[in-house]
């Protein structure tokens, strides 16, 4: 299987998309830029025409009707947000009329439309460029909500989005651009609503989803080696949720915790304890946690954002707790290479 | 009015807006037994320019409108039996009774949908044109706006995109000087003109009276005509007025957002009373046509409201029906 | 006391307002019109002028970004939407903008601006007008959100937002507007972020917010009659929550039930219930549970809302049910005298 | 260049260009040491507006601006240590280090905030000129915006407000051509004026060269007169080009979006060297006052980059401040 990055396994899955079926269009703010959303688009416009991936105004709101409309007309329309903080100028469309258009019209026509938007976060993006609000999305009936980890389910997640019948909010954090993985080739699809166990363990169940995961990969890695094992659940859909995934899991282990990458009050991770809190009540042997943002906006001093994410120690330190053990965790933040503010060395900025 | 339309043409026109009046006094006149229970929005006095984009656009051209659609849906040919029965909450309504009178849809004709937020079709309408660019339809695509559209930033924004792709579209305009109760002069400069706005944009724009159904499908038409002819997007400002309440069935000209006297002025200019006039001046209708147009209308509207009378309310599974694709309910 | 009804106790809060301060000013679509926003702003203009109350464009999102500035130029604006649904245009300036201000400005100038949302219900409302979104704003870090239930509090809270230096989604619901109750007169201030106890009892911590209070009064109220007691605890600002009183009850009742009007994947009532499992895991005798509106829009045909809401009788039920007794809970159906889609005899349409 | 302004002003415009340039060239030279760690969009080539603005504009009249907002928070006035102090993180920038270089604020002088999303002040900035005019008070408000705003539904629902209650503001235009790396023409009509659109919105419009500070002072200044004198919402459209690459210190010629012969078209008219000439032309300067002004200039930057460098971050608690008032920060 060939090695990529996120972000040409994005690219991957929309040249598969556009090779396989020409009602699938491309488009966003400079799409077709020498610079292609961090090589997400990249000369794809020389690959499949500029008629089908092409750039846009700055419009958020009627880009979002224009690709209702055009769905609705038989494409399949990717949009693309270099953050999620621009789309908040499109939430009439996406909430009036891409979630409710099926429903409301009595089933008789979908709206098979991806909105890509990336989240933000470090490095000086400050208040709005680094809003990882998928909780306003995952709140609304009729909207599907992605946040694929990997290269892998980046792609078969994206494919899967394009070629379905429903309107989808794909969320790519910013700093999974860069994560390698093994990825599959041609037209790769990973069903929506099914989470990926990442790693197998009795003692604590932790759920996450994007690069929450990658923290609580490293963290239950870290622990696994001192006797505590995890079930770590990447999400990959938010919404449809995989609860039987969620609560099979809980049944076992009887303690939960939950990552979030958004804010805490009224996030994602809140609504997953409040499910297993009522539904899995009798399995719970500790009580339920979550480790999400702190409810402020993230500044954009890197001395502001130190202590402002949470990082593979914290979920450590959580999942001991959690488990009623004693463990180490101080080494994961000393084994990071990297200042705070970046994913890695690859990462220099402007954004 | 000089005339010289085709006397078929001619008749359609005015059948159409006798039909669309009469739906909607029907609908007036039974809207306190309580059946109907949705947030409804008449046309009458408006039925010019929906009867005249309905006679000016093929069938497989395509449309899209705002809360007040009824006259826009009938016009394009849209089901009187399915919009009855859409009012009155039944499963043989056009939506399956989830959309009621501010969602309509037949797309068997090419009524692609109506929504309730101001603007929000504008866009979907401009997508439809560029589905159709891409894919090599050779549809237009016609989107019903109000005055008040001509306010929010989604039309412009969309308009601009429509300008930049030369897409084949007819932005129709009724400008009835109101929105709901705000007089135009509280939402928009004044002296400022909503086809100049529209051209200073960059869409090919006209204006003319919308009480007037031959100078509305003049108009139309020619825009159409150019939309077709690849000469991108077409706005039209048609000139009309409502004649009942903003929202429901009554008059309200007592509560004082407008006068008497401008509603008579534009009562006077009744565009069925106005049409009807040179029709028969020019021995194109009789008597005799008009009592059999009223008797076929009166008919067919008593049939609509018989059927969804006799139509059942959907199921109450139907509630939760429908919000995905059957791949996510699954999953749900 | 003077009896006012909901709408009435809302005018006189902006009548009270715009009389003591002349920075107050109120606009939005038809506050001057005969109709004054279901009477909420009726002839505000001839008493306080037409410069300080004021129609505007459909323009939802310019008209948000203006009463940022205006409130950054030392005004404290009041702007009404007639529904929720359609302030979802103003999404980005609500969100990027009057949230942020006072923070991402180092705190030098705070924005002192109410927006009022009103919440459709029933009678054919549909799928957009009719959206309880306050998850949305709840999730925002620097926005406040209220959901009176009283006259009495709408006309304290409302006070209290307009004279506060914070941006409030102040949020009413239709079905309330005509509720009658004593209101103070003159410059009767709520503070944010106090519940209030509706209710009290051992048995069981109701929380509820805005029309659901309603709802579980009627419930509270019957179960007291078969003994069965509760707290009942009316939110009124959704945020800042008042989690000292929920979470003092919670301790005393070990059992907890949240109503929410909003849909209830995602909502304000899974927050709750998650901070609750986590925060008081302890005191909890039973598995919390919430009710709330189901996950898909409210349909316009009556045939359709009939059992899409949580009323009383479902609430009498879950109590019940979590005080472990039997209870009898149909006879609350069966005593509403108005078909199921409206809140009472005066509301004939059309919206 | 024909020039009858006042040696005083010219003075200042040359002066306080150089002085934005210099700022700039010197945060391009510094940003690889990767202590000025957020997207930081540059001014080099701009220059010209808003020297002019600064000058045209009264000190209590108000400013709001977006991303690229460095020469305009510098020519009204602002603080250079603060906006250095800001852009390097640190406590004592003058929004604490929260907002880095796109959250601009110095209320001292009239600079009421720039932010991040494009078009996000535009209504901001409309909303001030409304309390000013409740108020009483006589500032204007300059909104600057750049070509891609004209392609926002905020800038058309904000002028038409403005329009319709006829406010004391100028949105200042730099059409720098680019919106990122996207030429006009895949975003605009083609051959559409952005001057002729604001006109037909129903702002008073004048459009000119950007890179000719008397002429942009001249438009501007005119604007304001306008505007002071109750004349309404005034458009100042300036045509200029951005140097640099959209974010960060780099040139980015190579990469393809434009050619670099309309680059180097453009920097043969760098408003800085034309305007020097002129001003050397007419004796009213000389190479002494150049040599003066920029070695107080660099000490000027110098200084502002050490008070950076010296300043403490901020504490980590600011994290969490300033969120809400302090009657709602007891509540949480
Ligand atoms: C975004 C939005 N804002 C406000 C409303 C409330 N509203 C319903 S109809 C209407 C008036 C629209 O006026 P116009 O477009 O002129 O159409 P008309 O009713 O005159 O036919 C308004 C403001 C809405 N539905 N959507
Ligand atoms: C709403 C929104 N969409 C997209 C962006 C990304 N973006 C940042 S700057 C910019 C270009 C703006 O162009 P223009 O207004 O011409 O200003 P210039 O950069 O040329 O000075 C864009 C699209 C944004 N910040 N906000
Ligand atoms: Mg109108
Ligand atoms: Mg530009």
């Amino acid at each position: 299987m060939p090695v990529m990055t996120y972000a040409e396994a994005i690219r991957d899955a929309l040249s598969v998309a556009l090779a396989q079926d020409p009602s699938v269009i491309v488009y966003g703010l400079g799409a077709p830029d020498p610079k292609g959303v961090f090589g997400t688009t990249l000369d794809l416009h020389k690959e499949h025409g500029s008629r089908r991936v092409f750039d846009m105004p700055t419009s958020e709101n009627a880009m979002t009707g224009i690709g209702i409309g055009a769905a609705l007309g038989g494409l399949r329309p990717v949009l693309t947000h270099q953050r999620l903080d621009f789309a908040l100028l499109s939430l009439d469309q996406i909430i009036n009329n891409a979630a409710k258009w099926r429903f409301m019209f009595g089933g008789q026509r979908s709206v098979p439309f991806t909105i890509r938007m990336i989240l933000g976060r470090g490095w000086g993006q400050g208040p709005t460029h680094s809003q990882n609000l998928q909780a306003l999305f995952a709140h609304i009936p009729g909207l599907c909500v992605v946040m694929p980890t990997t290269p892998d389910d980046a792609k078969g997640l994206l494919l899967t989005s394009i070629f379905g019948e429903d309107p989808v909010i794909f969320l790519e954090h910013r700093w999974l651009h860069n994560l390698s993985g093994e990825t599959p080739q041609g037209d790769h699809r990973i069903p929506l609503g099914k989470a990926r166990m990442m790693r197998s363990g009795g003692h604590v169940t932790v759920v996450a989803m994007s690069i929450m995961s990658i923290e609580a990969a490293h963290a239950v890695d870290h622990l696994a080696a001192q006797g505590i094992s995890c079930d770590l659940i990447d999400l990959r859909s938010i919404r449809p949720m995989d609860w039987p995934m969620i609560e099979e899991s809980v049944r076992r282990t009887g303690r939960l915790l939950v990552l979030d990458s958004g804010h805490e009050t009224g996030g994602v991770a809140g609504e997953i304890v409040a499910h297993v809190a009522t539904k899995c009540w009798g399995d719970l042997r500790a009580a339920p946690r979550r480790l999400a943002m702190p409810d402020v906006p993230e500044a954009t001093s890197p001395a502001l954002t130190k202590d402002y994410h949470v990082r593979a120690e914290h979920v450590a330190e959580a999942i001991a707790a959690l488990a009623g053990r004693e463990a180490e965790f101080a080494s994961l933040a000393d084994a990071r290479k990297y200042p705070h503010d970046v994913p890695g060395d690859w990462f220099k900025g402007p954004f | 009015m000089v005339h010289s339309m085709s006397p078929e043409l001619s008749r359609r026109l005015l059948r159409d807006m006798i039909r669309i009046r009469a739906v909607e006094e029907t609908i007036a006149a039974r809207y306190g037994e309580q059946k109907m229970r949705c947030p409804t929005h008449l046309s009458i006095g408006q039925e010019a320019p929906a009867a005249a984009a309905g006679a000016a656009l093929a069938r497989t051209d395509l449309a899209v409108s705002g809360h007040r659609a009824h006259a826009h849906y009938l016009g394009k040919g849209g089901d009187l039996n399915a919009m009855i029965a859409e009012i009155s909450g039944k499963v043989t309504g056009c939506a399956r009774g989830r959309g009621g009178s501010m969602h309509l849809i037949d797309e068997s004709v090419g009524f692609m949908g109506s929504t309730a937020i101001v603007g929000g079709t504008v866009p979907v309408g401009v997508g439809l044109a560029l589905s159709g660019s891409l894919l090599e339809r050779n549809d237009i695509v016609c989107i019903f706006i109000g005055d008040a559209v001509m306010e929010t930033g989604v039309f412009f924004e969309s308009a601009n995109f429509a300008a930049v792709h030369k897409l084949p579209i007819i932005f129709l305009c009724e400008n009835n000087l109101y929105s709901v109760y705000s007089p135009l002069d509280v939402r928009q400069p004044q002296g400022r003109s909503l086809a100049g706005v529209a051209a200073a944009v960059g869409l090919h724009a006209t204006a003319g009276d919308g009480n007037d159904v031959c100078a509305s499908y003049d108009l139309i038409a020619a825009a159409a005509a150019r939309a077709r002819a690849g000469e991108g997007p077409q706005f039209v400002e048609l000139a009309t007025y409502r004649w009942r309440e903003h929202c429901g069935p009554m008059y309200d000209n007592n509560i004082g957002y407008r006068s008497e006297a401008e509603f008579e002025s534009w009562k006077e200019r009744d565009p069925i009373k106005l049409f009807t006039h040179v029709l028969q001046a020019g021995d194109i209708i009789d008597q005799a046509w008009l009592d059999a147009a009223t008797r076929e209308i009166t008919q067919e509207i008593d049939a609509a409201f018989a059927f969804a009378e006799a139509s059942p309310f959907p199921d109450p599974s139907e509630a939760y029906a429908d919000l995905y694709s059957k791949e996510v309910m699954a999953c749900l």
